[in-house]
């Protein structure tokens, strides 16, 4: 029976892609299924119609497990990406006027990472302990009066000419091709491996045979690898492979 | 366009059409009596039941309020229920329907309420019964507005499909949205925007023949 | 059929109209009963409320002594399909040709497909509608839409027949088919007609009784060849005036109260119905200038116009004959 | 107004219908004309096609000696106003009042508001709908209606009007007042007028010419007292048939061709419009039956049915007398 | 909910009101004169232009073939040209009214071919001008049936802001998708969809009401 494998579009979705193909020589089956929103891979997965998903972070997965009760665990590490703050108006984060408008993702735990590199940054302050949840609400100091815009992840980089500053994924803004994906004026940085997009089964099912032999054909594909250097154009600085970490 | 990009567009443009005329089939089945029960028993209609009339119409608007992405996800424990699964072109087929239906019932209502109340007295003279009135009267005369009613209905299906990928149905519109909005891949956009296109018009062009003909008689 | 006390209110944003207000009437079985009246009258409201198209908002209808109002939903589409009616404005479905339009109350009634096809083509014929069957009623002329409603009224061969001004629409010829074809069942078969008309000459061809309705109110009824000749109420007297017809227009203009040296005296001799004037009064030189007389059930009703001798005694003629004036001969 | 080879075929799913072919025709300025036909004959398309409501599928209709057909858009809607026309099915619009569908020629003629207020409440007199201004069509009863589409094509003050059954559903009375309506000011102001009738009274009571369509063809044209008096195609004797009325049925079933000892003649005399026959004839012990004689244009034209004893010989009435056989007379 | 919340709410109910209402305006305004220009210059219009009656029925059929979110993605240089920014209210406004007057001229479409011909024949005959049958006859003989359509398009809208709302211009759907589906934050998401359905409910009730008085006359 095929491994089914939930991804949402972009690059780790490419990635899989290419690994799939790969698996698919050695024998292997691999269906591929490309879920455009991110709650749906995890129902999907809960109800065992995929056997494992690739889209999303430790973080998203637990707070997912916390708010619906499943039972999910981390089968393997994926990507890291480096995401950061852009701007087309000014070149450095002091130059942000009094009042400017700020453009973050609308999904929760980006929304909260993206707030966390704004309060990195020195722009805000967040309330004590809400880490990676945090919302707009819970933004207690915010000095230049910044004008904050929830935008989905895509969106992200078409509203960047309209505002002076914009969260930004790398990812999109290579494929989209509109700036520089180099020229953020802070990242995030790759140390926090906790944020890498990870592989994601059923709790007791990480060793089932079939996604074993899929995940260390991903981590050890060449192919997989040029795939993704690609899509962070060609630039090392943007991402992690999270597996070689140590 | 690759070799393989070619058979994801023809694979999509398949799963379009099955997920499109499924539910668009459903929403037809269901609508249709809908319509004719929201008429019917409203104020003014020959089957009075303004409890019921108003309780369905509540319903109906329930359903046309509910943003889809959210109705689609709040239906799930009722999609898997009757398709046995949650991703896929049958799972899309379920939320597509349950949103189509009210839609289209309300475009069919105000056709079926354009319906010359002398004819239904003509029908009412002969001893024509409730059922023989919407079957006879109502249904056959409303037919030209229904038709209209129904190609607009499927051209906003298609439109509508494009949320199945929710689900990871795929299909035409969410190979739009996934190359064209999420990867930025222009060609590909464009080649779906043309089959779109292409796919709209012939529903429209059919439509618009049929209601055409009906009229010329 | 018996009205009591019948009234009907419609209510609109522009205000309240009385279409019908203390109607009681009968309606004999087997009778061919007209209505007449102005337009407006409340004739067509009277004619829907036999079927309950209209509900009273006063007063009962009784069909064989029961009110309506309390049929059920099912025994009021069981009396429905024992009236047969024809609409004023024909109400034919678009959407059906001629002879689905005919069959409908066949196939509702659930006749059997054979028998409905004989009986559509039947009365199809009847009405002189073959050659049509299968046109869509936006392809007909006025006159042959109306035929379809009569077809579609008769094929289900109902009791009692409801007819609004069903043959306004037809010429004289096929208006006679018609009537003809009506009386026709009716004495066969025993088929009661309400109809309404605005031709007179219909109501004296094939009513037995009439009623007049005048603001929504009943100015008089009876034996038609009675009301006919004898009209009592101004409104009938109106409707029937340009029947018994006006002078022609020539003479009217001449006409003069006192006579002068030489004019000739214009008598009206009226044809009651009861004892007929006896014609040899006529050889005393006079000229006819207009006639209508008609046997109305077997009594002869109208009226001479005639130009006399100035000499003449008009009641030499009949003693009901009128002098209307004098006027000059130019011949 | 000149029809020059005329014809018109209507293409639909049911096949090809020859509704006119062949059509010449003259229609004068200041005319009242009427056009007489069998249900289906033509008469509307005949009509339709003088304001190119319908394009004929041949030869050419001039008005004013110009070829309408040649009109550019805004000659044609010029010609049209001058043109009003009443319709068959009244097309009164669903969402405007009596008023709004009155005033609406005026309003897009661009008739200041006074005036147009003004001409519309005195038309809505004319025919009788004061009190019913501020209704919807749908409020009205079917006379009603048409007596709005009859203001509505007189508000104008048409040169042409044409009038497609504009009487069939009014009340003798009212249709009497609208046909004084209409002759005053076609006398007055020289309107012409083309009426389509199915009552014969209409068009013996003004019109001056008429045209008997049958089968898309004329039959027959002329002056109506010529055409009633002596119609010469079987279409128009049938037409008239209804109104030189049939003979009673109770006399009729008794007829019989040969002579019984003790038995009656019935004799008709026909009235023809020429040479009157002698009311002294009259004198001979005959009974009069039934009788109509009209004066049409100042001619009698009509007939009488009389019973006369067994020794009369008809042509003593009159030379064209005629023996339509024998009866037993029961008095 | 935190005061916030309930702060966000009545900002996001606002938006959409003037988001939804802007925008049907905008439809209103430029999908009647469509709907008209489609009907009339079509077969047995009476203003007959077939080659700008198909290019048009293309256009039409162009925008209504794309999906929502991709047609908004591509109007954006349009967007911005027309109100300087790509985020807010105003610039969701833009291709809300775009989607929303193609669906709206189908709509009235229908129903203005309802408009018995009658009619048109009968203020041909007083003379009327083209303009003048689509004034006087036309538009106000099919009024029930457009202010039906138009009630539909409205409701609509209320369902396509929430995705304008996906890309900054906020709204109640937004909200319901931001914090109801993503948060998992039942409580919003009910609080949500309880104004939706509310909102939704009295624009139909208003143009149910409408239509009901227009034909009672
Ligand atoms: N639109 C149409 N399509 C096809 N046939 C038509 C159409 N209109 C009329 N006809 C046919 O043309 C013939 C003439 O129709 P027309 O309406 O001119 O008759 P008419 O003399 O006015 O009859 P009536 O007295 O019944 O109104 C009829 O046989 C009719 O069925
Ligand atoms: N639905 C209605 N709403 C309001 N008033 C109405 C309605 N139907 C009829 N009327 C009014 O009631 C009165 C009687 O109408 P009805 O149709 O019975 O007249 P009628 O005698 O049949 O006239 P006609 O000979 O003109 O058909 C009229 O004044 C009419 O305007
Ligand atoms: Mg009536
Ligand atoms: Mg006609």
């Amino acid at each position: 029976e095929a491994l089914k494998i939930g991804v949402v579009p972009g690059a780790y979705a490419d990635a899989v892609g290419v690994a799939a193909e790969e698996a698919k020589a050695q024998g292997l089956e691999i269906e591929v299924i490309e879920f455009s929103d991110w709650n749906t891979p995890n129902l999907a997965l809960d109800a065992k119609d995929i056997d494992v998903n690739f889209f999303q972070h430790q973080p998203f997965m637990e707070n997912t497990e916390a708010e619906k009760g499943y039972d999910f665990s981390v089968v393997a590490p994926g990507i890291l990406q480096n995401f950061g703050f852009f701007s087309l108006k000014h070149k450095s984060l002091d130059e942000i006027p009094e009042g400017g408008s700020v453009a973050v993702a609308n999904d929760p735990v980006n929304q909260g990472r993206g707030l966390l590199l704004l309060q990195k940054a020195g722009l805000i302050t967040l309330k004590e302990g809400v880490g990676y949840k945090g919302t707009l609400d819970d933004i207690t100091a915010n000095p230049k009066n910044l004008k904050f815009t929830e935008v989905e992840g895509p969106q992200l980089v078409h509203v960047t000419p309209d505002v002076d500053l914009a969260q930004g994924y790398p990812h999109f803004i290579v494929a989209s091709g509109a700036f520089d994906p180099t020229s953020g004026l802070i990242y995030s940085g790759v140390e926090d491996k906790i944020f890498n997009v990870s592989f994601v089964s059923r709790a007791g099912e990480e060793n089932d045979p079939r996604i074993q032999q899929f995940v260390s054909l991903f981590h050890s594909s060449q192919a997989v690898k040029d795939q993704i250097h690609e899509s962070f154009a060609g630039s090392d600085k943007l991402y992690v492979l999270a597996w070689l970490l140590k | 366009m690759s070799p393989q990009m070619i058979d994801r567009l023809i694979g999509a443009f398949l799963d379009t059409l099955l997920m499109v005329s499924a539910s668009a089939g459903i929403a037809l089945l269901a609508g249709i009596p809908l319509a004719v029960f929201l008429v019917t028993s409203g104020p003014g209609g020959f089957f009075p039941a303004p409890r019921l009339n108003r309780a369905l119409g509540a319903l109906v608007n329930g359903f046309r309020a509910v943003p889809f992405i959210v109705l689609l996800v709040a239906l799930i424990p009722f999609t898997r229920l009757v398709t046995g699964t949650t991703i896929g072109v049958w799972a899309a087929v379920v939320p597509l329907s349950i949103s189509a239906t009210p839609f289209f019932a309300r475009i069919a209502e105000v056709s079926l309420r354009e319906v010359d109340p002398g004819l239904v007295e003509a029908a009412q003279s002969i001893g024509a019964s409730r059922w023989h009135i919407v079957r006879h009267v109502l249904l056959p005369e409303a037919l030209p507005g229904i038709i209209g009613g129904f190609t607009i209905t499927v051209v906003s299906m298609i439109g509508a499909s494009a949320m199945a990928g929710a689900v990871g149905a795929g299909g035409l519109g969410d190979v739009a949205i996934r190359y064209g909005y999420q990867r930025f891949d222009t060609t590909v956009m464009v080649a779906v925007i043309v089959i779109l296109v292409a796919l709209v018009s012939v529903v429209q062009v059919t439509g618009d023949r049929a209601v055409r003909r009906l009229r010329a008689r | 059929m018996r009205f009591q006390g019948l009234g009907k209110t419609y209510v609109s944003s522009a205000g309240e109209v009385q279409a019908l207000q203390g109607i009681n009437l009968d309606i004999e079985p087997g009778e061919i009963f007209g209505i007449i009246g102005r337009s407006g009258a409340g004739k067509s409201s009277l004619l829907r409320s036999i079927n309950r198209l209209e509900r009273p908002s006063e007063g009962r209808v009784l069909v064989d002594g029961e009110d309506i109002a309390g049929l059920g939903e099912a025994e009021l589409i069981r009396l429905r399909r024992r009236i047969g009616m024809i609409f004023q404005h024909f109400n034919l479905l678009a959407a059906k040709t001629v002879r689905e339009n005919v069959a409908l109350p066949l196939r509702i009634a659930g006749v059997p497909q054979d028998e409905a096809r004989a009986r559509v083509a039947e009365v199809l014929r009847l009405v002189g509608l073959e050659g049509k069957e299968d046109t869509y009623p936006s392809r007909l002329s006025g006159g042959q839409k109306q035929r379809v409603g009569i077809a579609r009224a008769l094929v289900m061969r109902p009791e009692i027949l409801l007819c609004d001004e069903a043959t306004s629409a037809l010429d004289p010829e096929t208006t006679l088919s018609i009537l003809r074809l009506l009386r026709d069942i009716n004495r066969r078969l025993g088929l009661t007609i309400v109809l309404i008309t605005h031709e007179m000459s219909v109501i004296r061809e094939i009513c037995h009784r009439v009623v007049v309705l005048e603001h929504g109110r009943i100015a008089e009824t009876g034996p038609v060849w009675q009301v006919f000749a004898q009209p009592q109420h101004a409104a009938t007297q109106a409707l029937l005036a340009p029947l018994t017809r006006a002078l022609p227009e020539d003479l009217s203009a001449r006409l003069r109260d006192r006579a002068e040296p030489g004019d000739w005296q214009v008598i009206e001799l009226p044809f009651t119905g009861e004892a007929a004037p006896d014609l040899a009064v006529l050889a005393q030189g006079v000229r006819l200038v207009q006639a209508q007389v008609d046997p109305i059930d077997g009594h002869a009703v109208g009226r001479l116009v005639l130009l006399a001798p100035p000499e003449l005694d008009p009641a030499s003629l009949s003693p009901n004959a009128r002098r209307l004036g004098h006027v000059a001969t130019n011949d």
